[in-house]
């Protein structure tokens, strides 16, 4: 049990990475790591959209869409929760914690366009391994989502790092960082097998 | 509230709209979107089954109370091909096994006398380039004319080395060097279905 | 009077001009460099010795491709051609050092071309790259043509006679003890009559060169020592608990790539932590991803992947190790950080 | 003595003192001085004299320009040419009195001298540092009456006179202190003096064992402390000297006086106590002449506005043409490109270097080998603030305190790439000096 | 049916819950700052001073900043700025940039060999960058570095030339100078300039630079009273009266010159 | 004229995939072949310009609170629709490949990108061709994206073979080789400009990737 869930981890983190290996969520982790610590707000945002969301996504699965044979409208419904979930939590993360909103909020509409939240929704909706288990899911979305964090942690601080090399001019700017991002990504295929 | 009340009525309207949409596409492509898969499952155990074969059938349990049951065994479906005059031609047993990344989905033809007819890989999650050397049949077309194996069954020579093997003992074939996982993947499968094979018809 | 017209005063119009400080200790890129390069030769004899004549020829391949490659880009990108530095020999040669001594020509270019163009030209040449060439240009090719980065010959003593050993192939340490068979001898190990890639198996040869490279001061002690040191420690604590093959930790320690990661790429400046502080944390990073690939993971040998990972770990290692500077209280520079 | 603390990096360097054993030799009178108006850190003097004024020796030039600023003396006796400018060592133009010598060199009536100093206030004491123009004489040239008056709440229990001279090449305050040193300890007292402070701690290192063993002698019994200090480029910086004599961490952005320390070269001491004892101001320094181009290296009292040509026609000219002459020793001193520059209060010496002495820049990027870090005495990260300052990240590297850079060049120094760390640090305090100092105007609007 | 009525459903709900949360804890925006923002051209090059366009924005609703300092920004919309800011639009000229001296390295020649990093201010903190005029171009382009609207051209032979129709005259090249060699002017009377800089005496001046301005009062003489003034040994246009174009031919040294 | 410019933007100048840098995820996951390339192009311009047009229908009516949820509604009601076309007509491998990538063209920012920069602010022709017009270029960049990458990687186009005998080079077809083919058409075109700014006499600094292109989040 304990086991199954360190695997799944391990698994959702650093071997099927969701930007590295899965190649989800690209848009944010190109375009929201110039800064560390912008980096950083952003994981921290998404890690938490992305837990709720799961939580709630795999909840309304089970009990609504797989219930009355819905599945059909798997795709719309999930968005359209997630969206009016961003929304909210931006709202009342605006008005409870500036601090947090601060931090956190003005990376919250970014979410909603981000692949990954729905990637998984939709992969604890259609994999086995998942279907029905609501625990498992968001697990498996939290898991998602610090790989996600540490993608783009570990991107953002590398980028920072660019910012002293003398790169080519061609090269500057977006092709820099693609071409980082697919050194990153070789390098996680290392952990290839872990977890199974 | 009236606000509130525009914002519940454009999102409900939005939805309403789109959802009746919806189940109208859905309605008209369901007939579609089933008989789409039905034929990919078909395509594939029409070419592992003897090419006489004319009518394919899922073996489902004969009793009465569970008439419509597929009958599944180590969770192999088993299907069997008749040709035209009704004769039964063989059966073929739809096996999956892990390989490097995910299951690997083989359907496995086995004739009357118990010899593996072909194998072929449904569905697979491996490397392009690497697990497929293992699991792919692809024509090799050229642009450059010249077709090579341009009709018939394009071969793999993993796959190929099943043919001909009795499915009481499947021939231990040798890996391919870079793809031993996906290769031990298909091999289990195929020892699968071998069994469930064996075991169904020790059964009957 | 008359003395004073003899003296002879200096002509000012050709003086130069700098900053200060106007003394330097000498040191330069093209002698760390070079010192690395010899230090690499006991491997690179060692390698000829153990797998044929056709070993030099795969370095030398990589080393002349790695210059060419980079003078060609630097034209390019319309630079001061920079292969007088030696850079690019050592990244060729270390390159050299983890291809099969079979490996096709065409392969040591290419991946002389991702190494020095991917790895290190994109980013601006010598000093702004993140990750470490040679290890981009061999994970890359592993990627890319994993059968033939994974074909091992198998050694046995002198090769000098020999164009290559014969070509029949064989399993080395790691991946026999990867399916839980036992390795080489200890012998075997640290003198290198195993199969590998090129630059990996005399780990003989290989702290000899490193530990001249200590000496030297070029790298520091710590990366390898604390490098080696966790593979040992938990291919140990695993064979503690329990004693089969697969986590025999002298059998970890001494093959595979890990003296050559270690020593010679590990501590490549350009891409490792820059105190030493930092420098212990990446080696004890590398020391782990390495033996958990190992021994968990698909791939028999993990080094090039743990070193990369920790390459693209070092700027958040600098930045949580660097000290603060003298007479910074620890709250000021915390606030700044 | 092995207990000694040893402060964070440093470098050990070959020395090159040639002079060490070449006795001062007074330089004779030069037909023209070109006396600059701004010879410390602060504000320049205000000129008293007019054009074809005469003036004699020892008398008021220019009078302090502010608080922080410090007054000129003529060196000599004669005719003031003209008011104009002359180049300085860091390559701007200075303004300048130009003294025609009458070749007389009649002394001005001295200042009144305090026979008994012990006695006299510590204001008056103070009030006659600042008369005799007397700036420090270590490199920076800060007036040293500004620096005798601690910022209020500080109180100063140490003075710590530095004859370190750490830097390769300069003998000038190795041979004061052989050949004055009761003026040295004399010097080190009125300060104590003035500071009220009762320990007094000269500090020498080791690689002059005469002069430490000549000051150990003459400051028997006189409550004056002598130690030998480890041979550790830079071991004469103010805060790594406080930190080896004492233990204490000057913090970052303070003085000093923070910590209870003032710290003064010892020609200073020896100005202040010729000031103070002879009513002498400060109008002439030695000065070290060396380099291996140079034909007859020495040290040299000369006047200040001596031209360097002049200091160098008296060492005999060169053997080879120099490719670099520098004000100051080679790790701090500034490259100048013409010999008609002045000798000033700061200038401790003029070094002259050989083609194949002279390291060259290279334009390499940094290689991240960590070396300058080892090698910073401040504990910084020279390397990583150099690459931030050439990509014109000037803010974060002033959150990196590149504000405490020493400018030591002990990073340069080290550096196989060959950068110019130093030169970007210092533009990095440049830029930031210049964005405080319009923020402060800002905020003044 | 029910998938119509479950997604319209959770539709509603969903507007409700938004419409909720938002009426009882929402935070109003500040309508300035979006109709601020959107008048900004977006080009966030900073020519502002402000750290991109939305941050201008932000400045100038909570006045941190006046209108008018984009430099790209059309008239228009400065003045519907202006509009919704209510206060005066500030019509100030727009200004361009000259860069004041001749001394290229055919005329002002480097004294000695600068070996350091290739930056103006880096050589000013090295000899004065070695160059025997203390007040002239380094040539080593920080100004140009520093226009972000490369407007500025360095000559192969050590000068910064600036080109007039690119330059929008943001005076990021005046802040990057340490000669404090260039000069904003009022882009309408640029038409004659004084490439000079120097204040030293005509000797001084002479020993250095062959194409200094040696205060020799010719074109001071010629042109209107008030027109070219004085200003120690270097004439200075008084560009709120500039003179004619023709009083460049009186300079005996060409270092009066019509603008480039 | 203006019509017709609506259209060919999205082809070149403000391309979607090389120029402002959106839908990423779609352009590097399902560029492995020109095949899929094109599928997914296809896929992506239906549900642009249909979404494009009825988003500039009902513009007017939305409250900006849930404008974002009604988009997304509606971008996802075409979204479904084109999944079930597809399961019913396209070739199997062709839906197999393209998998989980359909559903994810909902999120696909360059959809909802161009619903908040476009539709919302112009009439439904406009917004048609807009999303036609994107839709193509962001079909062509995903080709010559594929069609790279399955000749750099197995030596076929459309999988005929190019150039028999090259050897599989599987890097290209991996996550790592997505990025690497991409940042190199950047950096080509990057090249191209800055040599045709220097021709020009002007500078051209490859612009800061930044997000600020989809107007989503502003
Ligand atoms: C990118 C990559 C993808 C791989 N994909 C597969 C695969 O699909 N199937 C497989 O069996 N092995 C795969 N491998 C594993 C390696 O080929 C590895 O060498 C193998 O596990 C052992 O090699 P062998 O087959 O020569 O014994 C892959 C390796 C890499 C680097
Ligand atoms: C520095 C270095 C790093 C290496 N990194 C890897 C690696 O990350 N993955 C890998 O499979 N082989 C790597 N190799 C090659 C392996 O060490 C080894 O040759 C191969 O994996 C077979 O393993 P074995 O010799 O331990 O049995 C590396 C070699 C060297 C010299
Ligand atoms: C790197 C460095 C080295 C120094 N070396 C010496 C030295 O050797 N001797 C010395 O008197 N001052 C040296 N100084 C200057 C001292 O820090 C300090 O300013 C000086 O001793 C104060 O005395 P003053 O004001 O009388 O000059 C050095 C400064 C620095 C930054
Ligand atoms: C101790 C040492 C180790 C080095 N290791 C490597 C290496 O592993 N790979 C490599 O490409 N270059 C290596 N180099 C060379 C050089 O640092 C490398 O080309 C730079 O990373 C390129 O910027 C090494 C250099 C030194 C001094
Ligand atoms: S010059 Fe500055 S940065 Fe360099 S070693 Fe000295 S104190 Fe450190
Ligand atoms: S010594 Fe030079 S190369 Fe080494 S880290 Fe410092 S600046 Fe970089
Ligand atoms: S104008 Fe100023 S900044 Fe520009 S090159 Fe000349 S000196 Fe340098
Ligand atoms: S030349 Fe100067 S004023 Fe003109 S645009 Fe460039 S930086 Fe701004
Ligand atoms: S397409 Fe933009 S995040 Fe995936």
């Amino acid at each position: 049990m304990v086991k199954e869930y360190i695997l799944l981890i391990i698994g959702a983190v650093l071997v099927n990475n969701f930007v590295l290996s899965r190649i989800l969520g690209i848009c944010p982790f190109l375009g929201v790591s110039k800064r560390l610590d912008t980096a950083m707000g952003m994981g921290a945002a998404v890690i938490f959209v992305m837990t709720l969301s799961g939580f709630v996504t795999s909840w309304c699965d089970k009990y609504i869409l797989v219930r009355y044979n819905l599945e059909y409208l798997r795709t719309i419904f999930f968005i359209l929760v997630i969206a009016g979930l961003v929304q909210v939590v931006e709202v009342l993360l605006k008005r409870f914690s500036s601090t947090l909103y601060s931090a956190l909020g003005i990376y919250l509409p970014l979410i909603t366009t981000n692949c990954a939240v729905l990637g998984s929704a939709i992969i604890c909706a259609t994999e086995e391994e998942f279907m029905g288990r609501i625990f498992k899911s968001t697990v498996f979305c939290f898991a998602s989502a610090v790989g996600f964090a540490l993608a783009l942690v570990l991107f953002s601080s590398v980028r920072e790092r660019l910012e002293l090399s003398k790169i080519p001019r061609s090269f500057q700017g977006p092709a820099i960082a693609l071409v980082t991002a697919g050194i990153l990504a070789m390098a996680f295929t290392g952990f290839a097998g872990l977890g199974s | 509230m009236k606000d509130i009340m525009r914002l519940c009525f454009s999102l409900g309207a939005v939805c309403l709209i789109g959802t009746a949409g919806l189940v109208l596409v859905n309605k008209i492509t369901l007939g579609p979107r089933e008989a789409a898969a039905k034929a990919t499952l078909m395509e594939g155990l029409k070419i592992v089954l003897p090419p006489e074969t004319t009518k394919i059938a899922l073996e489902t349990k004969e009793d009465a109370e569970e008439k419509d049951k597929v009958i599944v065994m180590d969770d192999v479906k088993l299907y069997r091909g008749y040709d035209s005059n009704g004769d039964e031609l063989g059966i073929a047993c739809e096996a999956s096994a892990v390989g490097f990344s995910g299951p690997i989905q083989t359907l496995v033809g086995i004739n009357n006398d118990g010899e593996i007819l072909c194998v072929l890989v449904a569905a697979h999650n491996e490397t392009p380039g690497l697990g497929t050397l293992v699991t792919d049949r692809k024509a090799q077309k050229s642009i450059w004319g010249g077709n090579e194996d341009s009709d018939g069954l394009p071969p793999n020579p993993f796959l190929d080395a099943f043919t001909g093997s009795k499915a009481s003992a499947p021939k231990n074939v040798d890996a391919i060097s870079g793809a031993t996982q996906s290769g031990n993947g298909v091999k289990n499968a195929v020892a699968k279905a071998c069994h469930a094979y064996n075991a169904y018809k020790s059964a009957n | 009077m008359s003395e004073q017209s003899t003296i002879r005063m200096p002509d000012t119009s050709k003086l130069v001009v700098s900053s200060s400080p106007h003394y330097h200790d000498m040191g330069s890129i093209p002698k760390i460099m070079f010192t690395v390069l010899a230090a690499l030769a006991p491997a690179v004899i060692a390698s000829i010795y153990f797998f044929g004549w056709r070993a030099l020829l795969v370095l030398s391949v990589c080393m002349v491709a790695c210059a060419a490659i980079e003078a060609l880009l630097c034209r390019l990108m319309r630079r001061r051609i920079s292969i007088g530095d030696g850079s690019a020999l050592v990244t060729g040669l270390l390159l050299g050092m983890t291809l099969p001594v079979t490996s096709p020509l065409w392969m040591c270019i290419v991946g002389s071309f991702i190494a020095i163009g991917l790895g290190k030209m994109v980013y601006g040449g010598l000093g702004g790259n993140p990750f470490n060439p040679a290890s981009v240009g061999r994970v890359a090719l592993l990627l890319a043509c994993p059968s033939a980065m994974t074909t091992w010959v198998t050694v046995s003593g002198c090769a000098l006679n020999k164009w290559v050993v014969d070509a029949t192939t064989g399993a080395t340490p790691l991946e026999l003890v990867a399916q839980n068979q036992p390795g080489p001898g200890f012998w075997d190990l640290f003198l290198g009559n195993i199969g590998g890639s090129i630059g990996e198996t005399c780990t003989l040869a290989l702290i000899v060169g490193g530990v001249f490279l200590i000496v030297r001061k070029i790298i520091r002690w710590q990366i390898p020592v604390f490098f080696i040191g966790t593979v040992f420690l938990i291919t140990g604590i695993a064979y503690m608990v329990s004693p089969c093959p697969k986590f025999n930790p002298m059998t970890h320690v001494l093959s595979g790539g890990l003296m050559l990661g270690a020593f010679f790429m590990a501590t490549d400046m350009v891409t490792s932590p820059l105190n030493r502080k930092g420098a212990v944390v990446f080696a004890i990073g590398c020391g782990i991803i390495t033996t958990v690939i190992r021994l968990w993971g698909s791939y028999p040998e993990g080094i090039s992947y743990a070193i990369l990972i920790m390459n693209a770990l070092t700027p958040l290692i600098d930045r949580y190790t660097a000290g603060r500077p003298f007479g910074v209280a620890r709250k000021a520079s915390q606030k700044n950080a | 003595m092995n207990k000694q603390i040893k402060f964070y990096g440093g470098v050990k360097l070959d020395e090159g003192k040639m002079t060490s054993n070449e006795p001062i030799i007074t330089a004779p009178l030069e037909p023209l001085y070109t006396v600059p108006l701004q010879q410390h850190i602060g504000a320049p003097a205000k000129a008293v004299v007019q054009k074809g004024d005469k003036v004699l020796r020892g008398q008021l030039l220019g009078e302090a320009g502010s608080f922080v600023s410090a007054p000129v003396h003529s060196p000599t006796s004669g005719t003031v040419k003209e008011l104009s400018s002359c180049l300085g060592p860091a390559g701007a133009q200075l303004p300048a009195i130009v003294i025609e010598s009458d070749g007389e060199d009649t002394a001005a009536e001295p200042m009144p001298v305090f026979a008994n100093w012990q006695e006299a206030s510590p204001d008056d004491l103070k009030a006659r540092v600042a008369q005799a123009g007397i700036v420090g004489m270590g490199g920076a040239a800060f007036p040293t009456a500004v620096k005798l008056t601690p910022p209020p709440n500080v109180t100063i229990d140490t003075v710590i006179l530095n004859g370190v001279e750490c830097e390769p090449c300069l003998t000038a305050d190795h041979r004061l202190m052989l050949e004055h040193p009761e003026t040295i300890i004399t010097g080190a007292k009125i300060i104590a003096r003035i500071l009220g402070v009762k320990q007094i701690i000269i500090a020498i290192e080791m690689n002059k064992p005469d002069a430490l063993e000549m000051m150990t002698k003459k400051a028997e019994g006189t409550g004056v402390e002598v130690v030998g200090l480890r041979v550790l480029y830079p071991q004469g910086a103010e805060k790594q000297l406080i930190y080896t004599v004492t233990g204490r961490k000057v913090p970052s952005g303070k003085l000093p006086a923070h910590v209870g320390c003032l710290v003064t070269n010892v020609a200073s001491a020896a100005a202040i106590a010729d000031a103070v004892c002879l009513g002498k101001p400060l109008y002439e320094r030695v000065t070290t002449m060396t380099g291996t181009p140079v034909v007859k290296p020495g040290n040299i009292l000369c006047r200040v506005g001596t031209p360097y040509s002049s200091a160098l026609a008296l060492c005999g000219g060169v053997k080879e043409d120099p490719l670099k002459i520098i004000s100051g020793g080679p790790m701090m001193g500034m490259s100048v490109y013409s010999l008609d520059i002045p000798i000033m209060k700061g200038t401790s010496g003029i070094l002259l270097l050989a083609a194949d002495e002279v390291s060259q820049y290279t334009p390499n990027a940094c290689l991240r080998c960590g070396r300058c870090n080892d090698a910073c005495p401040m504990e910084m990260i020279p390397g990583i603030l150099s690459s931030t300052i050439e990509f014109h990240h000037f803010s974060l590297a002033e959150r990196w305190h590149v504000m405490d850079c020493i400018e030591c060049g002990c990073c340069s120094y080290v550096c196989p790439a060959g950068r110019p760390l130093v030169q970007h640090m210092r533009r990095a305090k440049a830029v930031a000096n210049a964005t405080r100092r319009a923020a402060e105007a800002a905020s003044k609007k | 049916m029910i998938d119509i009525v479950m997604m319209t459903g959770t539709g509603i709900l969903l507007g409700l819950a938004i419409g909720l949360v938002v009426r009882y804890f929402g935070v109003p925006e500040d309508p300035l700052v979006e109709s601020l923002n959107e008048l900004m051209p977006g080009a966030n090059c900073g020519g502002c001073g402000l750290a991109g366009c939305s941050d201008y924005a932000n400045a100038m609703a909570t006045g941190r900043a006046k209108p008018g300092l984009c430099p790209v920004m059309s008239a228009e919309a400065v003045a519907k700025c202006c509009e919704l800011l209510g206060v005066e639009s500030d019509t100030s000229e727009p200004k361009i940039a000259v860069v004041c001296c001749s001394g290229d390295d055919n005329h002002a020649a480097k004294q000695a060999f600068y070996n350091g990093v290739n930056d103006c201010l880096n050589a000013m903190l090295v000899a004065g960058g070695a160059k025997g005029c203390t007040y002239g171009c380094l040539g080593l382009g920080s100004c140009a570095r520093a226009c972000p609207f490369g407007a500025i051209e360095m000559l192969p032979n050590h000068l910064a030339k600036i080109h007039a129709d690119l330059c929008t005259g943001c005076g990021k090249c005046y802040m990057a100078c340490p000669r404090n060699v260039i000069k904003l002017v009022p882009r309408s009377a640029a038409k004659v300039h004084v490439y000079c800089n120097s204040p030293e005496k005509a000797t001084v001046k002479k020993n250095v630079c062959k194409a200094a301005c040696i205060g020799c009062r010719k074109c001071a003489r010629t042109a209107e009273e008030g027109q070219i003034v004085m200003n120690g040994f270097l004439a200075s246009i008084n560009y709120d009266n500039p003179p004619a174009e023709e009083i460049v031919e009186t300079c005996p040294t060409k270092c009066l010159r019509k603008a480039e | 004229m203006s019509v017709l410019k609506e259209f060919t933007k999205g082809i070149w100048k403000e391309n979607p995939v090389l120029v402002l840098m959106l839908g990423m995820c779609p352009t590097l996951a399902v560029s492995t072949s020109a095949k899929n390339a094109l599928g997914m192009g296809i896929a992506t311009t239906f549900v642009l310009a249909g979404s494009n047009v009825v988003i500039s229908w009902v513009r007017k009516f939305i409250p900006s609170n849930v404008r974002i949820p009604c988009y997304i509604v509606v971008i996802a009601v075409f979204v479904t629709i084109v999944e079930m076309l597809m399961g019913a007509y396209a070739p199997a491998e062709l839906n197999k490949t393209l998998g989980i990538y359909i559903p994810l063209i909902v999120v696909n920012c360059i959809v909802l990108g161009r619903a908040e920069a476009f539709a919302s602010k112009n009439g439904a022709f406009a917004s048609m061709l807009d999303g036609l017009g994107m839709g193509l270029g962001f079909t062509l960049a995903l080709m010559a994206l594929g069609g790279v990458r399955e000749f750099l990687s197995a030596g076929t186009l459309f999988e005929y073979v190019v150039v028999p005998g090259w050897p599989d080079f599987l890097l290209f077809k991996l996550p790592a080789g997505a990025f690497i083919v991409l940042a190199t058409f950047l950096a080509i075109m990057n090249y191209r400009r800055i040599r045709k700014a220097e021709r020009e006499g002007t500078s051209y600094t490859p612009p800061e990737m930044d997000c600020s292109h989809c107007h989503i989040c502003k």
